[in-house]
């Protein structure tokens, strides 16, 4: 497992317990340490090791979770428009008995998935197709829609670019605004820029602890205010990019737990208690009617934002 | 690829009273009479090449003379996240004030354009770059929002470089506010025609896809993110060209590409048509 | 101007008119002999000849139509999903002071022109354009949607097929089954196939004289039912193409009058014919509501087609 | 352009009862004993090509046993137009209805699909190539009409050649007619799911992109037109595999390909999700 900067101590201890492991020493308490340095080492994270946490890749992805708590998975393809974007996973399936649709963004663990999904970064026909599978599940098949965020944002190249990113990006928000039925939302990893928000706007945004959501990327916007990379982790922190801010700016609704050392050392803590707070969730927009869903929801957007008159 | 590898180009803003009296072409580098600039709609008399308009300009341009009025009340942009880069956030905004004389980064009215009452909204590029901040968000809802209560088309002028990174995620949260005022507009019988200026970057090119009609200024550049986050995200720089509105029209995105001579008079011909058919 | 194979008679005295008129000779009736020979040849013209007529490359197109019939026509572009197509030319428009969307097909008439919109045969991106502008029209502008129609069909290749050509057929047709406001359809040449049933889905539906609509052209056929072409012309007679025909049928509500020699020869009355027909129809779907066009839309539709119970 | 220059593939109808005891793959060339490919789901156990199915065939393959019953009166085919190609229409359809039994081009009926009750219509190739006529066409929209009044979910399979030649224009008009009623019975709260198989051609393939879920057997063909139109039309000659379902899957147009075994489950997998969930 790939250990990460701000992990630095923990790796020490780690490469101490295998040495000993390997001579048949014995541990003399020091599991017991390595548990004490995760829970200091996390106690001391900073939003910038979060975006790293999020990064992990051994971190859990959507289509995990998709996986892992759903049944009955079957995948639907495509924008009607000419391409089936691969980053962009989704279909109907049951949640706990609820016929539901999923859909989530997927950057993949290795080289390969990688380059196949192209690490998460979601194509014009993503968003297209998001927009579709939001139509399906609301005027269609009247079932709730649960989306799954885990992306670095919207691809940019001249292929995107010329495919009309900037208008399938305002299909997957209007879809999602306008859906008459309930919308879950997760982020998962990271959360960034208008890919994230095409997959947010919902009527219960639950973040998992050391997942992130910004409206660009901290290197882009020390790219961007300082013209390098430097400020990144400065940046990182005056953009309130954190579970626990954005819970206080009433930008999400709840935080699904994390241990310290996060998702990627204890998958089936995360995903267990992903499990529950979706239950929860659920059971939550189930009880009200949609029209007031949809009030609440409206409104949320309506004032979204700090300004003075 | 060939068509890709233009040079980048900076655009300046000209302030409306320079002191300079000659200004130099960004496009051909030939040097140009100021006076004779303004005059021709701050237009390169020698390559087409469109300056780029304040706010203000753009009102005097594009409404009848006298008939625009300003509506709602003066909203601010505020520093609610204490964000500091390479200043604070605030001081910017209270060196904007004092400066250009705006509250936010768009200025929304009435007008008539040819004759036809519209409700207009105008990016102002000299506000921070046109971003997409909550003042300016709930500017641009109020609009369509007035538009629908009035039975007024609505037209927006964008120009921006996206969203305002010192709002961190309150800014992202305006595109989805803008879209919602936007699709509520449009379901009750609202006609909205995006006027594309260069640049238009970011959440506002999202949002400028949701007009009914889709207008370009010749030359201006329309897509997801500058040269700066697109190199950040993709590890590799962006062909300009790719978001030429030229091009994007012919890949079905931009309905009119026109000059800024023609503006004007191709707006007003397309507001002709809003209802005008008795059913 | 070119010469069509059932107009050989005409041909003859034609170069003896331009014998005499060379050698500065009396005409001595030969132009009045023209007259009557065009008159007598369009006399025993068949389906076949009708269709070499309505090909011909000098009978006005629709963008004819639209430039000299309306005004103040804004040209809108795009699919709004990667591409313009050339073959549809479509925008706002006035006519007789009426505000309408006008949409067209192009053909061209000279081999530049014919290039560049590919001969009138419409892509993908034609089709969903047509969908587009008559959304446009019905649910945001609320003006009438005029149609001209002059197309040999759609295109046919693996680009058009992969993208999505049969989806984009059904979202233009659907569209104008839908549209809220009233809908002529004149077709002024070629009617052929799916491509021009997406744009006479109408309340109005007129054709030129020497127009024809078909389910696909007589050539393509007899290739399928012959496996060669030499069936064209009995097949043209058996597929029931011609207005005369048609207006039998039922299938359209008024005939265009062209005078013998057709439109190609007298663009000028052909115009005025077609001026005058359009003007009357937009004044009969004016005074009708709505909501009865579109019943009477649907039932024709509903009622279409001839079997026994 | 290598990929599609594969050869072209007679594809033959074998009738339900066979007196050959061998059949000749048309896509590997073996030989396959017939009541082999039959138990097979008549899906070649060599190399997987899937055998055309009739209309029969298609309804035992996918409703539950015993559950199908037609729905609507007998409604046929006529030769409106008089007309004769190598033999007359009326002719053709008389010896139709001699052998195969079937009045037009479709069959349409209620049955389950895995327990979930649903109306279902499925062409049958053996009638004139599953073209669609006017009586096909009547039959289509009563299955929808019919599906709406009763709350179900509507399912079609198609296998057809195009348009109805013989119909004339009446048979374009099919188009429209039935695709206004499946846009009714969509805009009424129902749930349509197309099934592709070999081949989809013409209006037929037209009405199919109406499904809310597009599902394709494995190597299925849907396209604008068979290879005889496209080179009347295009001059050229069309590559096939621009009309293959696993390439338009990936271009977004189809969303599931699945084989002959597996297309019972994924249909009765997609009908469990229509209005499951209580508001
Ligand atoms: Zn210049
Ligand atoms: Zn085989």
């Amino acid at each position: 497992m790939k250990t990460l900067p701000f992990e630095k101590p923990i790796e020490i201890l780690y490469k101490e317990l295998k040495r000993r492991e390997v001579k048949g020493y014995a541990l003399m308490g020091l599991d017991e340490l390595i548990e004490k340095q995760i829970e200091e080492v996390y106690k001391h994270i900073t939003p910038y090791d979060i975006v790293l946490v999020a990064r992990h890749p051994d971190r859990p992805q959507p289509q995990d979770y998709i996986e892992k708590l759903f049944t009955n998975f079957t995948e639907l393809h495509g924008d009607r428009a000419g391409e089936d974007d691969a980053s962009v996973i989704g279909g109907t399936a049951f949640f706990n008995g609820n016929p539901v649709m999923v859909i989530g963004t997927r950057k993949g663990h290795d080289v390969k998935e990688t380059l196949r999904y192209h690490s998460g970064m979601v194509k014009p026909s993503g968003f297209r197709k998001i927009a579709r599978l939001a139509h399906l599940a609301s005027d269609t098949l009247h079932i709730p829609i649960i989306t799954l965020v885990d992306t670095p944002g919207a691809m940019v190249s001249a292929e995107t670019e010329v495919n009309g990113q900037v208008s399938a990006i305002y299909s997957a928000i209007s879809a999602l605004l306008d859906a008459n039925v309930p919308v879950i939302s997760i982020i998962t990893g990271e959360g960034e820029s208008l890919a994230a928000l095409s997959l947010t706007v919902s009527d219960r945004l639950l973040m998992l602890k050391y997942a992130f959501f910004a409206v660009l990327s901290p290197e882009a916007a020390s790219s961007v205010l300082f013209k390098n990379l430097d400020k990144k982790r400065e940046i990182a922190k005056e953009l309130h990019i954190t579970a626990d801010e954005l819970l206080g700016m009433n930008i999400i609704d709840r935080i699904i737990e994390e241990p310290a050392g996060a998702a990627h050392r204890f998958p089936h803590i995360v995903m267990k208690n992903v499990k529950e707070a979706l239950e929860e969730e659920l059971e939550f927009v189930s009880k009200e009617k949609i029209d007031i869903l949809k009030r609440k929801r409206r409104e949320k957007f309506r004032k979204a934002g700090v300004y003075s008159e | 690829m060939g068509l890709f590898n233009k040079k980048k180009v900076v655009v300046p803003v000209i302030p409306a009273e320079s002191q300079d009296v000659r200004v130099r072409c960004t496009s051909c580098g030939r040097l140009i009479d100021y006076d004779a600039l303004k005059k021709n709609l701050k237009v390169c008399p020698h390559c087409g090449y469109h300056f780029r308009m304040s706010a203000a300009e753009r009102i005097a341009l594009l409404t009848d003379k006298g008939s625009f009025k300003e509506i709602g009340s003066p909203i601010s942009s505020v520093d609610s996240l204490h964000f500091r880069d390479t200043v604070s956030y605030a001081e910017r905004l209270k060196k904007l004030r004092d400066t250009i004389g705006l509250p936010n980064a768009v200025l929304t009215g009435t007008g008539k354009i040819d004759g036809v009452l519209t409700s207009i909204g105008v990016f102002a590029y000299e506000f921070l770059s046109g971003t997409l901040g909550s003042a300016t968000g709930e500017k641009l809802t109020e609009l369509f929002e007035f538009a629908g209560k009035n039975d007024l088309p609505a037209i927006v002028v964008f120009s921006s470089a996206g969203e305002r990174i010192q709002e961190g995620i309150y800014s992202l949260m305006q595109v989805a506010k803008v879209i919602q005022a936007i699709e509520d507009y449009k379901k009750n019988g609202g006609f909205f025609v995006s006027v594309i200026t260069n640049p238009v970057l970011g959440g506002p090119a999202v949002i400028a896809m949701g007009g009914d009609v889709i207008v370009a200024e010749a030359g201006s550049y329309v897509g997801v993110s500058g040269p700066r986050v697109s190199e950040q995200v993709m590890k590799r720089a962006l062909p300009k060209e790719a978001q030429k509105v030229e091009l994007l029209q012919n890949k079905g995105f931009v309905d009119i590409v026109v000059t800024r001579f023609q503006l004007k008079e191709t707006l007003g011909n397309i507001l002709k048509f809003y209802r005008r058919w008795s059913l």
